[in-house]
């Protein structure tokens, strides 16, 4: 019924580059998660700060990181700041564009967490004789990450999502530069990409059952 | 400010991509919130285990990168499928079902959080189950649906930066063109974000404001 | 009725080109395409007696925009490779390039062998960024990135986040004269093998590729080819035959 | 006439209704205690035909509720229900939210609506807040709207589920004010209560539920001076 | 001993308190009483220094609260205090809720600090639920908690807001029995209540408060049996 052949051979012979395209993919995510969630929380705390100009720094980016498209974001990273004369690789291209936009949303959902803990949970730890930082370091900060969990699993799969992004900025080696070279030696559009696709579902769904996990055993109350 | 060889033909070009980029969000927001409130209201009526399977395909939607999304959709309509529609077709095709797939969760959110009491009383009134929806879910379900719709909406328009694979040429395409001639990269890029910093941010604050009005009362 | 029947039924001919690839495809300070390919294109229409229509692909979507009927024909600098003709029908060639280093001057790269150990670059998807990986795996130092469009290669060039480039002189040459990147210069040939480049239509339109094959021998019969390679090139006009083969 | 006639249901597992047989007569006022989960509020959504049954039947006015043929929506208009939680349509004011259904579901017309909107506003005592929003209004306030948007209907029947027991003290009273009007003017009524002093005052009849079971049913003074069952001993002791 | 001099508190435009005088020896138990916004909870949280004053000054075994060479987390160590918000880190099991500060605080090492903890939960009658998470516990087993939580700093003073406000009624005896087991092994405390019979029991004296003035201080019999003032007159008619 169909006017095309599929050659599913061809593309499957291809599949352990992909895997290896897939580990990167991976390791931009993880890494862009990981300096997100540090950036987001120092956001979370200079938007709390008294200063106006750290508060309008911090508002300023989650606004841009919020409110201009994930690919302008990685674009701008490699090729706007270069007018600059500061090159990044590509690699660091989007690590940079996805931390960013990593960072702006998870510091908007860590905003929400600290409203729904009320102020008295505060008040408790400091008039146990702690210091405001101790009080944010054991009290707060681990009832937002609660709170602000599931957003966080979302960012994780956006994350690996906007990897596929870092072709525009010179990026072969993650899952989607992968694919798009094995195309232009093979022309085999359908097959690669759809196996991309099937890639990228089962690596979202590990996140997503994982995350479950990790809730479990982390947040047994 | 900047020396730039931008024309006002250039600018009309830019102007040429905004509107595409909107045409485009415009759509694709028109018939996924359609499908979203169809699928939405189709989940809460079939139960979650009816409605898995629908499930399970809009939940690829959101599993599966956009740009693979549009290249896919691309290569099965024409390779496979042969049939001869435009970019712009499949460009509005996909990111509707990317756009029902978040949109039915909205949908369905809403209308879980309209107590089942405050039903039960329209129904024990005699109102009819379209009567029920209609009268006392649609608003308030919207009260609770809206700022995250609207939050949906402008993912999307951001989002729709990617239809370029799918040759239509919408705004952050029509700036790269534009950097090919011109060469002034940071310039360019820098009128193109803030074209969608416009439009989004003051939504999205929107959004933000009636999302505190309506939880207080 | 096959493809040819289609289009001639249509009144339409609608080519894959590749604009940002001066001067194959370009666009004026209107915005509207031109160029060597552009013109080719006309040139095929006019001869089917049909209107052309320029669709405008990035080289990684010349194939997905033919296989998606988006495009009937492509006439967008696509090397012939064994490979890609498991897919696609090509015709005769109707271009052929030779490739060239482009270097940023802050480099020092002088030559082909220079680059090694530097990062260099090249578009997504073309013969020449295939053949320039390949030689960078083989040297085993410096880096190799691929970029969507040629722009982004000589911007990235420019700005001076790859030292050099391979690419097809024409591209080379056609970039270097706009003076729009300051800083770099065409320094040398690549050893690569010259590029034969094909139009391309769907694999099973025999119809069509005979009309193409006869089409392109009848711009060189006629003087056209000459004609548009000077127009949009100049100098020596290459050979699209090959010694000792048939075809 | 309610007539309930053997009624059983369950929720999966959990047998909620074990047989229940009760007929209220026009004009009367049956009151049913009971324990927690002993099946009191699951009897009234049965008899508007909200919750399905598995046994038995239940006819009103002759109707039977759960028989296929039967037009719920027409038959819940003669049957007005208040429940415990307050359910008011909060974004609606107060006179839509009782004008809502008459013009809806009966096609009114807004004034005539309205008009008897008014009246019943009146009634219980709202006459002044007719453009308030509900989530303006305290919670004994938010029930009496119920009432009112229930009698707006002109219900020959009307079901109260505990309409009370989410009420602050002090906002009690002025509730029970208004249930005991209505049994006055000659409603008739069920009423699901804990408030002893109520049906003891109000009640034609006093039933007593006990895990699913009817297991006593009397006028006020015989259950609660001398009650029969060992269970309605033990729960009117807890009570008191 | 605690010393509250002449001590004035305002939230912008509101005086909350105007000129409080009040001393709590070694060992006293002061109850205070007063109507709902007269100020008692904002004192409270002005003795711990979470609140700054305006004017006065109160001293705690003679360090100045509010002077600006004083090292609050110190001093916090040595005033434990219970709200009336059961506040639970609910993140943390009932025996990490406890150990935390002793921890964190004091530098104290985790066995060290477990055993402490463990003997005040024991204490508090919540032997038992050391690894519960406090959610799982009913309001008053929380309040319980967050009395052993402050003991666990060992503190030398202990201020208590309204610890069973928010409580059910059959769980506010439990923790009131906790309050008075404190007081009798002799811990100075400063108890806001509304539980007038705890007050009587309990107190060597009892404060009334009245919108930012203490109107009356003296022992229970006396304040109870014959107030002095017309408003305390008042207050006690109303509670009763
Ligand atoms: N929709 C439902 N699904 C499953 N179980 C239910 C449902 N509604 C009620 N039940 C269960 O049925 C039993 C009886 O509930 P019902 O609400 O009728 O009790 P009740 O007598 O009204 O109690 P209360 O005085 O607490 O309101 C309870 O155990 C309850 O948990
Ligand atoms: N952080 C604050 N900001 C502004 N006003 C406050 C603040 N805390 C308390 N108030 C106000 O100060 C007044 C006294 O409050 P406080 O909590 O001390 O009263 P209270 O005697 O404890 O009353 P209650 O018995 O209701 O707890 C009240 O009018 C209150 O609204
Ligand atoms: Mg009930
Ligand atoms: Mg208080």
């Amino acid at each position: 019924m169909f006017g095309y052949t599929f050659q599913w051979n061809q593309a499957l012979a291809r599949l352990p580059k992909m895997l290896d395209g897939a580990a990167v993919t991976m390791e931009v995510a993880v890494l862009s998660m990981l300096i997100g969630i540090a950036l987001a929380v120092l956001l979370t705390l200079l938007r709390l700060s008294g200063s106006r100009p750290l508060k309008a720094i911090a508002t300023t980016w989650v606004e841009i990181a919020r409110n201009t498209p994930a690919l302008f974001q990685i674009y701008m990273a490699h090729f706007g700041v270069a007018s600059f004369g500061i090159h990044f690789s590509p690699f660091t291209s989007l690590l940079i564009g996805i931390t960013f936009n990593n960072a702006g949303y998870l510091a908007e959902n860590f905003r929400g967490a600290l409203k729904a803990i009320p102020d008295t949970q505060t008040r408790a730890g400091r008039s146990l004789g702690m210091s405001q930082l101790q009080a944010f370091r054991y009290i707060i900060l681990p009832q937002m990450l609660r709170i602000a969990f599931l957003p966080m699993t979302n960012q994780m799969v956006w994350a690996v999502l906007m990897t596929s992004l870092g072709v525009t900025v010179g990026m072969n080696t993650d899952l989607y530069g992968v694919t798009q070279d094995l195309n232009a030696l093979t022309f085999r559009t359908f097959e690669l990409f759809a196996i991309a696709a099937v890639i990228f579902y089962i690596i979202t769904k590990i996140i997503t059952l994982g995350a479950r996990l990790i809730a479990s055993r982390l947040f047994r109350y | 400010m900047f020396h730039t060889a931008l024309t006002s033909a250039d600018l009309i070009f830019l102007a040429k991509g905004a509107g595409m980029t909107i045409l485009v969000t415009a759509i694709s927001v028109f018939i996924g919130t359609l499908l979203g409130i169809v699928f939405g209201v189709l989940r809460g009526q079939l139960g979650p285990i009816w409605f898995a399977p629908v499930t399970f395909v809009l939940d690829i939607f959101r599993s599966v990168p956009l740009l693979i999304q549009l290249v896919l959709a691309n290569a099965f309509v024409g390779m496979v499928l042969r049939l001869h529609i435009s970019g712009l077709t499949v460009a509005c095709m996909v990111l509707s079902l990317y756009t029902a797939a978040y949109c039915t969760e909205i949908v369905r959110g809403g209308i879980h959080a309209v107590p089942a009491t405050t039903r039960r009383a329209a129904r024990s009134l005699g109102m009819s189950w379209l009567q029920d929806m209609r009268y006392i879910v649609l608003p308030l379900a919207t009260r609770i649906a809206l700022p995250s719709w609207i939050g949906l909406a402008l993912g999307v328009m951001k989002d729709s930066a990617l239809v370029y694979v799918v040759q239509v040429t919408e705004l952050l395409k029509s700036t790269q063109i534009l950097i090919t001639r011109l060469q002034e990269p940071l310039f360019l890029l820098l009128i193109c974000g803030a074209f969608y910093f416009i439009i989004s941010f003051p939504l999205a604050r929107f959004g933000g404001y009636l999302e505190k009005r309506w939880s207080n009362d | 009725a096959d493809k040819l029947d289609d289009i001639i039924a249509s009144g339409t001919l609608r080519c894959a080109v590749v604009l940002d690839f001066p001067p194959m495809g370009m666009r004026d300070a209107n915005n509207e395409p031109i160029g060597f390919d552009v013109d080719y294109c006309n040139d095929l229409a006019k001869a089917l007696g049909v209107k052309a229509e320029i669709v405008e692909t990035p080289f990684p979507e010349r194939i997905p925009a033919l296989m998606s009927g988006r495009v009937d024909v492509g006439v967008a600098s696509t090397s012939d490779t064994l490979e890609r003709a498991k897919t696609v029908g090509f015709s005769v060639p109707y271009f052929a390039f030779e490739m060239a280093v482009t270097a940023n001057e802050k480099s020092g790269i002088k030559s082909f062998d220079d680059m090694k150990g530097h990062t260099v670059g090249a578009t997504a998807g073309t013969f020449e960024a295939i053949a320039l990986e390949k030689q960078v795996q083989e040297w085993g130092t410096g880096e190799f990135r691929p970029y969507q469009t040629q722009a982004d290669v000589f911007l990235a060039l420019s700005q001076g986040q790859i030292d050099a480039t391979v690419s097809t002189s024409t591209v080379a040459m056609a970039n270097v004269k706009t003076g729009n990147f300051p800083g770099i210069s065409v320094v040398g040939k690549a050893p690569f093998d010259t590029d034969y480049v094909a139009l391309f239509t769907n694999r099973d339109e025999y119809g069509l590729i005979n009309y193409l094959n006869l089409f392109v021998n009848q711009q060189v019969r006629t003087g056209r080819y000459a004609e548009l390679y000077e127009k949009w090139v100049g100098g020596d006009l290459p050979s699209l035959t090959v010694p000792n083969a048939y075809r | 006439m309610i007539e309930i006639q053997n009624v059983h249901k369950s929720f999966g597992q959990l047998e909620v209704l074990k047989g229940i047989d009760l007929t209220v007569q026009k004009g009367e006022v049956v009151t049913v205690i009971g324990g927690s989960g002993s099946g009191k509020s699951t009897l009234l959504t049965c008899i508007n035909g909200l919750e399905p049954i598995d046994k038995g039947r239940i006819l009103v006015d002759g109707t039977e509720v759960h028989a296929k043929s039967t037009n719920l929506n027409k038959l819940r208009q003669k049957i007005g229900i208040v429940f415990q939680q307050w359910n008011a349509f909060p974004h609606l004011t107060v006179l839509e939210n009782v004008t809502l259904a008459p013009r809806k579901v009966l096609g009114m017309g807004k004034a005539e609506a309205e008009a008897i909107a008014e009246k019943q506003l009146k009634h219980v005592g709202l006459g002044e807040k007719l453009s308030t929003y509900p989530t303006r209004l305290s919670g004994g306030q938010q029930q009496r709207m119920a009432i009112a948007r229930a009698l707006a209907m002109s219900p020959d029947y009307m079901l109260f589920d505990e309409v009370t027991s989410a009420l602050d003290p002090q906002l009690v009273g002025e509730v029970l004010e208004t249930l005991k009007m209505l049994a006055e003017e000659g409603m008739t009524m069920i009423c699901v209560t804990h408030e002893m002093a109520f049906a003891r005052d109000v009640s034609d009849r006093v039933a007593y539920f006990h895990k699913g079971i009817m297991a006593e049913i009397g006028v006020p003074e015989q259950l609660f001076n001398d009650p029969q069952h060992p269970e309605t001993r033990k729960f009117l002791a807890s009570v008191r």
